[in-house]
Protein backbone atom coordinates (compact mmCIF):
# COMPACT_ATOMS: atom_id res chain seq x y z
CA UNK A 1 0.00 0.00 0.00
CA UNK A 2 0.96 3.84 -0.78
CA UNK A 3 3.35 5.41 2.13
CA UNK A 4 3.11 8.68 2.27
CA UNK A 5 5.43 11.56 1.67
CA UNK A 6 7.27 13.10 4.71
CA UNK A 7 5.20 16.29 3.36
CA UNK A 8 1.96 16.78 2.44
CA UNK A 9 0.80 17.27 -0.80
CA UNK A 10 -1.66 20.14 -0.01
CA UNK A 11 1.47 22.27 1.28
CA UNK A 12 3.94 21.25 -1.87
CA UNK A 13 1.27 21.98 -4.14
CA UNK A 14 0.33 25.37 -2.30
CA UNK A 15 3.87 26.09 -3.95
CA UNK A 16 2.78 25.94 -7.32
CA UNK A 17 0.52 27.97 -8.69
CA UNK A 18 -1.29 27.31 -12.30
CA UNK A 19 -2.71 29.29 -14.49
CA UNK A 20 -6.11 27.90 -15.48
CA UNK A 21 -7.95 26.61 -18.45
CA UNK A 22 -4.18 27.32 -19.94
CA UNK A 23 -1.31 26.56 -18.52
CA UNK A 24 1.82 27.20 -20.73
CA UNK A 25 5.28 27.05 -20.11
CA UNK A 26 9.04 26.79 -21.07
CA UNK A 27 11.01 25.69 -18.63
CA UNK A 28 15.11 25.65 -19.08
CA UNK A 29 15.26 23.63 -15.94
CA UNK A 30 14.24 20.41 -14.81
CA UNK A 31 10.84 19.59 -15.44
CA UNK A 32 8.95 17.85 -12.20
CA UNK A 33 6.21 15.62 -13.75
CA UNK A 34 4.74 14.64 -10.29
CA UNK A 35 4.95 18.09 -9.06
CA UNK A 36 2.98 19.48 -11.72
CA UNK A 37 0.47 16.55 -12.11
CA UNK A 38 -0.49 16.51 -8.24
CA UNK A 39 -1.06 20.77 -8.61
CA UNK A 40 -2.86 20.09 -11.88
CA UNK A 41 -5.00 17.52 -10.28
CA UNK A 42 -5.53 19.33 -7.31
CA UNK A 43 -6.90 22.65 -9.12
CA UNK A 44 -9.15 20.65 -11.48
CA UNK A 45 -11.05 19.02 -8.84
CA UNK A 46 -14.27 18.92 -10.60
CA UNK A 47 -13.02 16.85 -13.65
CA UNK A 48 -13.89 13.67 -14.06
CA UNK A 49 -10.58 12.53 -15.48
CA UNK A 50 -6.91 13.72 -16.34
CA UNK A 51 -4.90 12.01 -19.05
CA UNK A 52 -1.10 13.16 -19.36
CA UNK A 53 1.73 12.37 -21.22
CA UNK A 54 5.92 12.94 -20.09
CA UNK A 55 8.11 12.55 -22.64
CA UNK A 56 11.41 11.96 -21.37
CA UNK A 57 15.39 11.82 -23.26
CA UNK A 58 16.26 8.19 -24.49
CA UNK A 59 19.10 6.84 -23.41
CA UNK A 60 21.15 4.09 -25.79
CA UNK A 61 22.90 4.36 -28.87
CA UNK A 62 25.50 6.42 -26.83
CA UNK A 63 23.70 9.39 -26.36
CA UNK A 64 25.37 11.52 -23.83
CA UNK A 65 22.71 14.88 -23.97
CA UNK A 66 20.18 16.12 -25.76
CA UNK A 67 20.22 19.96 -26.60
CA UNK A 68 17.31 21.76 -27.72
CA UNK A 69 16.65 25.36 -29.10
CA UNK A 70 14.14 27.26 -30.29
CA UNK A 71 12.89 30.40 -31.51
CA UNK A 72 11.70 32.69 -29.19
CA UNK A 73 9.37 35.07 -30.86
CA UNK A 74 7.25 31.78 -32.36
CA UNK A 75 7.73 29.25 -29.59
CA UNK A 76 5.49 30.34 -26.83
CA UNK A 77 3.17 32.41 -28.68
CA UNK A 78 2.66 28.87 -30.58
CA UNK A 79 2.71 26.80 -27.52
CA UNK A 80 -0.17 28.87 -26.16
CA UNK A 81 -1.92 28.95 -29.03
CA UNK A 82 -2.20 24.85 -29.81
CA UNK A 83 -3.22 25.02 -26.13
CA UNK A 84 -6.46 27.26 -27.23
CA UNK A 85 -7.06 25.22 -29.91
CA UNK A 86 -7.14 22.36 -27.38
CA UNK A 87 -9.42 23.98 -25.22
CA UNK A 88 -11.61 24.99 -28.41
CA UNK A 89 -11.57 21.45 -30.15
CA UNK A 90 -12.09 19.25 -26.92
CA UNK A 91 -14.53 19.76 -23.74
CA UNK A 92 -12.16 20.38 -21.24
CA UNK A 93 -11.77 21.69 -17.78
CA UNK A 94 -7.98 22.94 -18.53
CA UNK A 95 -4.81 21.67 -20.25
CA UNK A 96 -1.40 21.70 -19.13
CA UNK A 97 1.55 22.38 -21.82
CA UNK A 98 4.99 22.25 -20.51
CA UNK A 99 8.17 22.52 -22.81
CA UNK A 100 12.03 21.89 -21.71
CA UNK A 101 14.79 23.91 -23.83
CA UNK A 102 18.53 23.59 -23.24
CA UNK A 103 20.66 20.62 -22.78
CA UNK A 104 19.03 17.59 -20.88
CA UNK A 105 21.00 13.85 -20.15
CA UNK A 106 18.75 11.27 -21.01
CA UNK A 107 16.11 10.10 -18.21
CA UNK A 108 15.17 13.78 -18.03
CA UNK A 109 11.33 15.06 -18.93
CA UNK A 110 11.14 16.89 -22.30
CA UNK A 111 7.69 17.33 -22.87
CA UNK A 112 4.26 17.15 -20.39
CA UNK A 113 1.44 17.60 -21.40
CA UNK A 114 -2.16 16.94 -19.38
CA UNK A 115 -5.52 17.55 -19.97
CA UNK A 116 -8.48 17.36 -17.28
CA UNK A 117 -12.14 16.82 -18.71
CA UNK A 118 -14.99 15.60 -17.43
CA UNK A 119 -15.25 12.50 -20.03
CA UNK A 120 -11.65 10.20 -20.45
CA UNK A 121 -12.15 10.36 -24.07
CA UNK A 122 -11.76 13.94 -24.03
CA UNK A 123 -8.70 14.27 -21.99
CA UNK A 124 -7.35 11.44 -24.39
CA UNK A 125 -7.78 12.84 -27.49
CA UNK A 126 -6.97 16.40 -26.23
CA UNK A 127 -3.60 15.22 -24.72
CA UNK A 128 -2.76 12.97 -28.07
CA UNK A 129 -3.39 15.80 -30.08
CA UNK A 130 -1.53 18.14 -28.17
CA UNK A 131 1.54 16.06 -28.54
CA UNK A 132 1.30 15.23 -32.44
CA UNK A 133 0.80 19.06 -32.85
CA UNK A 134 3.88 19.89 -30.55
CA UNK A 135 6.15 17.89 -32.02
CA UNK A 136 5.26 18.51 -35.82
CA UNK A 137 4.43 22.42 -35.80
CA UNK A 138 6.27 23.81 -32.57
CA UNK A 139 9.61 25.78 -33.52
CA UNK A 140 11.88 23.03 -31.76
CA UNK A 141 15.03 21.66 -32.97
CA UNK A 142 16.78 18.89 -31.66
CA UNK A 143 20.46 17.72 -31.82
CA UNK A 144 22.12 14.75 -29.39
CA UNK A 145 25.75 14.60 -28.19
CA UNK A 146 27.45 11.44 -28.65
CA UNK A 147 29.99 9.31 -28.26
CA UNK A 148 32.43 9.86 -25.14
CA UNK A 149 34.98 13.44 -24.61
CA UNK A 150 36.89 14.55 -27.77
CA UNK A 151 35.62 11.96 -29.40
CA UNK A 152 31.99 13.51 -28.73
CA UNK A 153 29.74 15.01 -31.63
CA UNK A 154 26.49 16.62 -31.69
CA UNK A 155 24.10 15.26 -34.14
CA UNK A 156 20.84 16.90 -35.56
CA UNK A 157 18.05 14.88 -35.39
CA UNK A 158 15.75 14.83 -38.50
CA UNK A 159 12.36 15.44 -39.17
CA UNK A 160 10.25 12.32 -39.01
CA UNK A 161 7.61 11.24 -41.79
CA UNK A 162 5.29 9.50 -39.00
CA UNK A 163 4.82 13.23 -37.54
CA UNK A 164 3.27 14.33 -40.30
CA UNK A 165 0.99 10.77 -40.87
CA UNK A 166 0.22 11.59 -37.52
CA UNK A 167 -0.62 15.28 -38.10
CA UNK A 168 -3.38 14.03 -40.99
CA UNK A 169 -5.38 12.13 -38.33
CA UNK A 170 -7.25 15.47 -36.92
CA UNK A 171 -7.51 17.36 -40.42
CA UNK B 1 22.54 48.22 -40.58
CA UNK B 2 18.88 47.75 -39.42
CA UNK B 3 17.50 43.87 -40.35
CA UNK B 4 18.59 41.00 -38.66
CA UNK B 5 19.00 37.66 -39.97
CA UNK B 6 19.15 34.87 -37.64
CA UNK B 7 19.70 30.89 -38.72
CA UNK B 8 18.33 28.57 -36.74
CA UNK B 9 18.66 24.89 -35.98
CA UNK B 10 20.74 23.39 -38.27
CA UNK B 11 20.80 26.27 -40.90
CA UNK B 12 23.06 27.73 -37.96
CA UNK B 13 25.84 25.49 -39.00
CA UNK B 14 25.42 25.81 -42.66
CA UNK B 15 25.40 29.82 -42.40
CA UNK B 16 28.56 29.60 -39.88
CA UNK B 17 26.95 31.97 -38.16
CA UNK B 18 24.13 33.11 -35.39
CA UNK B 19 22.95 35.92 -37.34
CA UNK B 20 23.56 38.36 -39.46
CA UNK B 21 23.03 42.21 -39.93
CA UNK B 22 22.53 43.86 -43.12
CA UNK B 23 20.66 47.18 -44.12
CA UNK B 24 17.16 47.79 -45.18
CA UNK B 25 14.46 46.80 -47.03
CA UNK B 26 15.18 43.07 -47.44
CA UNK B 27 13.37 41.24 -49.98
CA UNK B 28 13.38 37.96 -51.05
CA UNK B 29 16.25 38.35 -53.58
CA UNK B 30 18.14 40.33 -51.16
CA UNK B 31 17.82 37.73 -48.47
CA UNK B 32 19.01 35.01 -51.21
CA UNK B 33 21.81 36.84 -52.02
CA UNK B 34 23.84 37.61 -48.21
CA UNK B 35 22.31 34.20 -46.89
CA UNK B 36 25.32 32.43 -48.38
CA UNK B 37 24.92 29.66 -51.39
CA UNK B 38 24.33 26.55 -48.45
CA UNK B 39 21.69 28.68 -46.98
CA UNK B 40 20.15 30.42 -49.99
CA UNK B 41 19.56 26.46 -51.65
CA UNK B 42 17.89 24.97 -48.36
CA UNK B 43 16.22 28.13 -48.75
CA UNK B 44 14.45 27.95 -52.06
CA UNK B 45 13.22 24.07 -50.67
CA UNK B 46 9.20 24.21 -49.40
CA UNK B 47 10.75 22.84 -46.06
CA UNK B 48 12.48 25.92 -44.64
CA UNK B 49 10.11 28.65 -43.56
CA UNK B 50 10.93 32.21 -43.27
CA UNK B 51 9.40 34.50 -39.96
CA UNK B 52 9.81 38.24 -40.38
CA UNK B 53 9.02 40.20 -37.34
CA UNK B 54 7.27 37.44 -34.94
CA UNK B 55 5.63 36.19 -37.67
CA UNK B 56 5.84 33.10 -40.26
CA UNK B 57 5.46 34.27 -43.73
CA UNK B 58 2.37 31.82 -45.72
CA UNK B 59 4.19 33.08 -48.54
CA UNK B 60 8.40 33.48 -48.13
CA UNK B 61 8.80 35.17 -51.41
CA UNK B 62 6.97 38.13 -50.90
CA UNK B 63 9.49 38.72 -47.68
CA UNK B 64 9.81 42.74 -47.18
CA UNK B 65 11.68 43.53 -44.10
CA UNK B 66 11.82 47.27 -43.09
CA UNK B 67 14.11 48.72 -40.23
CA UNK B 68 14.27 47.06 -37.35
CA UNK B 69 12.69 43.67 -38.15
CA UNK B 70 14.37 40.09 -37.33
CA UNK B 71 14.19 37.77 -40.21
CA UNK B 72 14.03 33.97 -39.22
CA UNK B 73 15.26 30.88 -41.57
CA UNK B 74 13.37 27.91 -39.65
CA UNK B 75 14.25 24.78 -40.89
CA UNK B 76 11.93 21.61 -40.28
CA UNK B 77 11.82 20.72 -37.08
CA UNK B 78 12.84 17.87 -35.82
CA UNK B 79 10.95 14.18 -34.51
CA UNK B 80 11.41 11.93 -32.60
CA UNK C 1 8.69 28.79 -12.86
CA UNK C 2 8.15 25.46 -11.32
CA UNK C 3 8.68 25.76 -7.51
CA UNK C 4 10.96 23.54 -5.18
CA UNK C 5 9.35 20.77 -2.97
CA UNK C 6 10.41 21.09 0.27
CA UNK C 7 11.15 17.40 0.34
CA UNK C 8 13.27 15.88 -2.58
CA UNK C 9 11.42 13.98 -5.15
CA UNK C 10 14.37 11.46 -4.92
CA UNK C 11 14.14 11.19 -1.23
CA UNK C 12 10.38 11.15 -1.30
CA UNK C 13 10.23 8.25 -4.26
CA UNK C 14 12.44 6.34 -2.23
CA UNK C 15 9.82 5.78 -0.15
CA UNK C 16 7.21 4.64 -2.26
CA UNK C 17 8.60 0.86 -4.00
CA UNK C 18 6.73 -0.27 -7.00
CA UNK C 19 7.11 -3.37 -8.67
CA UNK C 20 7.99 -4.01 -12.61
CA UNK C 21 6.76 -4.59 -14.63
CA UNK C 22 3.81 -4.28 -13.10
CA UNK C 23 2.28 -2.41 -9.83
CA UNK C 24 -1.02 -3.72 -9.53
CA UNK C 25 -2.73 -2.28 -6.14
CA UNK C 26 -5.84 -2.00 -4.39
CA UNK C 27 -6.43 0.53 -2.24
CA UNK C 28 -8.64 1.23 0.83
CA UNK C 29 -7.47 5.20 1.20
CA UNK C 30 -6.80 8.03 -0.44
CA UNK C 31 -5.28 7.55 -3.96
CA UNK C 32 -1.92 10.13 -4.47
CA UNK C 33 -1.43 10.24 -8.31
CA UNK C 34 1.47 12.31 -8.16
CA UNK C 35 3.28 10.68 -5.49
CA UNK C 36 2.68 7.28 -8.09
CA UNK C 37 3.45 9.16 -11.19
CA UNK C 38 6.58 10.52 -9.60
CA UNK C 39 8.05 7.02 -8.28
CA UNK C 40 6.57 5.71 -11.43
CA UNK C 41 8.54 7.98 -13.46
CA UNK C 42 11.12 7.72 -11.90
CA UNK C 43 11.78 3.67 -11.89
CA UNK C 44 11.32 3.71 -16.16
CA UNK C 45 14.25 6.04 -16.46
CA UNK C 46 15.12 4.22 -19.50
CA UNK C 47 11.48 5.12 -21.13
CA UNK C 48 10.99 7.03 -23.90
CA UNK C 49 7.10 8.18 -22.55
CA UNK C 50 4.57 7.80 -19.79
CA UNK C 51 0.98 8.18 -20.37
CA UNK C 52 -1.37 7.94 -17.49
CA UNK C 53 -5.34 8.16 -16.75
CA UNK C 54 -6.26 9.51 -13.24
CA UNK C 55 -10.19 8.84 -12.65
CA UNK C 56 -11.89 10.92 -10.47
CA UNK C 57 -15.37 11.43 -8.46
CA UNK C 58 -17.50 13.88 -10.29
CA UNK C 59 -19.05 16.25 -8.30
CA UNK C 60 -22.59 17.64 -9.09
CA UNK C 61 -25.99 15.75 -9.50
CA UNK C 62 -25.83 16.36 -5.73
CA UNK C 63 -23.71 13.36 -5.39
CA UNK C 64 -22.42 13.23 -1.72
CA UNK C 65 -20.43 10.32 -2.12
CA UNK C 66 -19.22 7.13 -4.13
CA UNK C 67 -19.15 3.90 -2.72
CA UNK C 68 -17.13 1.24 -4.72
CA UNK C 69 -17.14 -2.19 -3.64
CA UNK C 70 -16.07 -5.42 -5.23
CA UNK C 71 -15.23 -8.95 -4.93
CA UNK C 72 -12.19 -9.93 -2.71
CA UNK C 73 -11.17 -13.39 -4.26
CA UNK C 74 -11.91 -11.95 -8.28
CA UNK C 75 -10.92 -8.12 -8.23
CA UNK C 76 -6.68 -8.67 -7.49
CA UNK C 77 -6.23 -11.80 -9.59
CA UNK C 78 -8.18 -9.71 -11.92
CA UNK C 79 -6.46 -6.53 -12.46
CA UNK C 80 -3.03 -8.78 -12.40
CA UNK C 81 -4.23 -10.88 -15.60
CA UNK C 82 -5.58 -7.70 -17.07
CA UNK C 83 -2.00 -5.96 -16.38
CA UNK C 84 0.08 -8.97 -18.01
CA UNK C 85 -2.03 -8.89 -21.06
CA UNK C 86 -1.48 -5.59 -21.58
CA UNK C 87 2.52 -6.17 -21.26
CA UNK C 88 2.19 -8.88 -23.79
CA UNK C 89 0.64 -6.81 -26.54
CA UNK C 90 1.77 -3.72 -26.45
CA UNK C 91 5.63 -2.79 -26.40
CA UNK C 92 5.68 -1.53 -22.79
CA UNK C 93 8.67 -0.94 -20.25
CA UNK C 94 6.21 -1.23 -17.40
CA UNK C 95 2.51 -0.54 -15.99
CA UNK C 96 0.70 0.83 -13.13
CA UNK C 97 -2.36 -0.05 -11.74
CA UNK C 98 -4.11 1.14 -9.39
CA UNK C 99 -7.74 1.49 -8.19
CA UNK C 100 -9.69 2.53 -4.88
CA UNK C 101 -12.10 0.67 -3.17
CA UNK C 102 -14.21 2.19 -0.13
CA UNK C 103 -16.24 4.97 -0.04
CA UNK C 104 -14.71 8.27 -1.63
CA UNK C 105 -15.81 12.18 -2.19
CA UNK C 106 -16.22 14.51 -5.19
CA UNK C 107 -12.59 15.09 -6.40
CA UNK C 108 -11.15 12.07 -5.06
CA UNK C 109 -8.97 9.42 -7.56
CA UNK C 110 -11.33 6.20 -8.39
CA UNK C 111 -8.21 4.82 -10.63
CA UNK C 112 -4.75 6.06 -12.02
CA UNK C 113 -3.64 4.05 -14.70
CA UNK C 114 0.03 4.50 -16.54
CA UNK C 115 1.92 2.70 -18.84
CA UNK C 116 5.54 3.53 -19.64
CA UNK C 117 7.54 2.34 -23.37
CA UNK C 118 9.75 3.49 -25.75
CA UNK C 119 7.01 4.96 -27.72
CA UNK C 120 4.08 6.85 -27.48
CA UNK C 121 1.56 5.43 -29.27
CA UNK C 122 2.64 1.75 -26.99
CA UNK C 123 2.08 3.81 -23.62
CA UNK C 124 -1.15 5.71 -24.84
CA UNK C 125 -2.85 2.59 -26.26
CA UNK C 126 -2.19 0.91 -22.83
CA UNK C 127 -3.65 3.34 -20.93
CA UNK C 128 -6.49 3.32 -23.37
CA UNK C 129 -6.41 -0.70 -23.15
CA UNK C 130 -6.66 -1.06 -19.52
CA UNK C 131 -9.02 1.87 -18.56
CA UNK C 132 -11.57 0.19 -21.70
CA UNK C 133 -11.29 -3.71 -19.63
CA UNK C 134 -10.44 -2.19 -16.10
CA UNK C 135 -14.41 -0.30 -16.37
CA UNK C 136 -15.92 -3.07 -18.12
CA UNK C 137 -14.16 -6.52 -17.02
CA UNK C 138 -13.18 -6.11 -13.39
CA UNK C 139 -15.57 -6.43 -10.30
CA UNK C 140 -16.25 -3.20 -9.08
CA UNK C 141 -19.94 -1.93 -7.96
CA UNK C 142 -20.53 1.33 -7.53
CA UNK C 143 -23.45 3.43 -5.93
CA UNK C 144 -23.24 7.35 -5.50
CA UNK C 145 -24.75 8.94 -1.95
CA UNK C 146 -27.08 11.72 -3.06
CA UNK C 147 -29.27 14.19 -0.98
CA UNK C 148 -27.97 15.43 2.63
CA UNK C 149 -28.98 14.09 5.49
CA UNK C 150 -31.85 12.07 6.51
CA UNK C 151 -33.06 12.65 2.64
CA UNK C 152 -30.01 11.25 1.40
CA UNK C 153 -29.97 7.53 -0.42
CA UNK C 154 -27.86 5.21 -1.97
CA UNK C 155 -28.35 4.73 -6.10
CA UNK C 156 -26.32 2.21 -7.86
CA UNK C 157 -24.63 3.09 -11.31
CA UNK C 158 -25.40 0.89 -14.12
CA UNK C 159 -23.34 -0.60 -16.38
CA UNK C 160 -23.15 1.65 -19.71
CA UNK C 161 -23.67 0.41 -23.47
CA UNK C 162 -20.37 2.28 -24.85
CA UNK C 163 -18.30 0.45 -22.47
CA UNK C 164 -19.23 -2.03 -24.45
CA UNK C 165 -18.74 -0.46 -27.54
CA UNK C 166 -15.40 0.30 -26.07
CA UNK C 167 -14.32 -2.77 -25.73
CA UNK C 168 -15.45 -4.09 -28.88
CA UNK C 169 -12.40 -2.02 -30.37
CA UNK C 170 -9.85 -4.39 -28.73
CA UNK C 171 -11.17 -7.95 -30.41
CA UNK D 1 -23.61 -25.58 6.75
CA UNK D 2 -20.74 -25.92 4.21
CA UNK D 3 -21.03 -23.95 1.68
CA UNK D 4 -21.06 -20.03 1.72
CA UNK D 5 -23.28 -17.83 -0.97
CA UNK D 6 -21.94 -14.25 -1.22
CA UNK D 7 -24.06 -11.58 -2.88
CA UNK D 8 -22.17 -8.66 -4.45
CA UNK D 9 -23.13 -5.27 -5.57
CA UNK D 10 -27.00 -4.22 -5.84
CA UNK D 11 -28.04 -8.15 -5.25
CA UNK D 12 -27.44 -7.61 -1.79
CA UNK D 13 -30.39 -5.31 -1.78
CA UNK D 14 -32.36 -7.40 -3.42
CA UNK D 15 -31.45 -10.89 -1.11
CA UNK D 16 -31.63 -8.43 1.59
CA UNK D 17 -28.09 -9.85 3.06
CA UNK D 18 -24.82 -10.09 2.46
CA UNK D 19 -24.03 -14.16 2.39
CA UNK D 20 -25.99 -17.15 3.02
CA UNK D 21 -24.83 -20.66 4.29
CA UNK D 22 -25.71 -23.62 3.00
CA UNK D 23 -25.08 -27.71 3.34
CA UNK D 24 -23.15 -29.24 0.61
CA UNK D 25 -23.06 -30.02 -1.94
CA UNK D 26 -24.48 -27.19 -4.00
CA UNK D 27 -26.09 -26.85 -7.95
CA UNK D 28 -27.65 -24.44 -9.97
CA UNK D 29 -31.09 -25.95 -9.02
CA UNK D 30 -30.10 -25.71 -5.58
CA UNK D 31 -29.03 -22.50 -5.67
CA UNK D 32 -32.24 -21.03 -7.09
CA UNK D 33 -34.29 -22.43 -4.84
CA UNK D 34 -32.41 -21.03 -1.48
CA UNK D 35 -31.51 -17.65 -3.75
CA UNK D 36 -35.36 -16.16 -3.31
CA UNK D 37 -37.34 -15.57 -6.03
CA UNK D 38 -36.15 -11.95 -6.92
CA UNK D 39 -32.30 -12.84 -6.83
CA UNK D 40 -33.46 -16.21 -8.75
CA UNK D 41 -34.82 -14.16 -11.20
CA UNK D 42 -31.69 -11.86 -11.77
CA UNK D 43 -29.87 -15.39 -11.90
CA UNK D 44 -31.55 -16.41 -14.89
CA UNK D 45 -30.41 -13.22 -16.82
CA UNK D 46 -27.17 -13.67 -18.85
CA UNK D 47 -25.87 -10.54 -17.30
CA UNK D 48 -25.53 -12.15 -13.48
CA UNK D 49 -21.96 -14.67 -13.33
CA UNK D 50 -21.52 -17.11 -10.71
CA UNK D 51 -18.07 -17.46 -9.37
CA UNK D 52 -17.08 -20.32 -7.71
CA UNK D 53 -14.08 -21.06 -4.86
CA UNK D 54 -12.66 -18.02 -6.88
CA UNK D 55 -13.42 -18.69 -10.61
CA UNK D 56 -16.05 -17.06 -12.46
CA UNK D 57 -18.09 -20.15 -14.36
CA UNK D 58 -18.32 -20.51 -18.04
CA UNK D 59 -21.34 -22.30 -17.51
CA UNK D 60 -22.79 -21.19 -14.73
CA UNK D 61 -25.97 -23.51 -14.85
CA UNK D 62 -22.82 -26.88 -14.36
CA UNK D 63 -22.57 -25.16 -10.80
CA UNK D 64 -21.42 -27.73 -8.06
CA UNK D 65 -19.99 -26.52 -4.95
CA UNK D 66 -18.33 -28.68 -2.63
CA UNK D 67 -17.96 -28.36 1.11
CA UNK D 68 -15.60 -25.36 2.13
CA UNK D 69 -16.74 -23.27 -1.37
CA UNK D 70 -17.80 -19.98 -1.23
CA UNK D 71 -20.47 -19.07 -4.43
CA UNK D 72 -20.55 -15.50 -5.58
CA UNK D 73 -23.48 -13.92 -6.85
CA UNK D 74 -22.15 -11.45 -9.72
CA UNK D 75 -24.40 -8.92 -11.05
CA UNK D 76 -23.10 -6.45 -14.10
CA UNK D 77 -20.40 -4.08 -12.93
CA UNK D 78 -20.77 -0.15 -12.86
CA UNK D 79 -19.79 1.79 -15.96
CA UNK D 80 -19.50 5.64 -15.62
Amino acid sequence: MATKWRCSHRSAVARLTLESPADVRLLDKGLSAGEALAAFNAMHDQAGGIASFLGKVRPGEDVKALELTHYEPLTLPGMEKLAGQALDRFALDGVLVWHRVGTMQPGEGIVLVAAAARHRRAAFDAVDYLMDHLKSAAWFWKRERRGDGANGAWHWIEPRGDDHAALARWQ
Amino acid sequence: MAVRIVFLGPLREAAGTDSLEVSAPLDWDGLLAVAGSVVAEQLRSARVHVACAGEVLADKTALRAEDGDEVALLPPVSGG
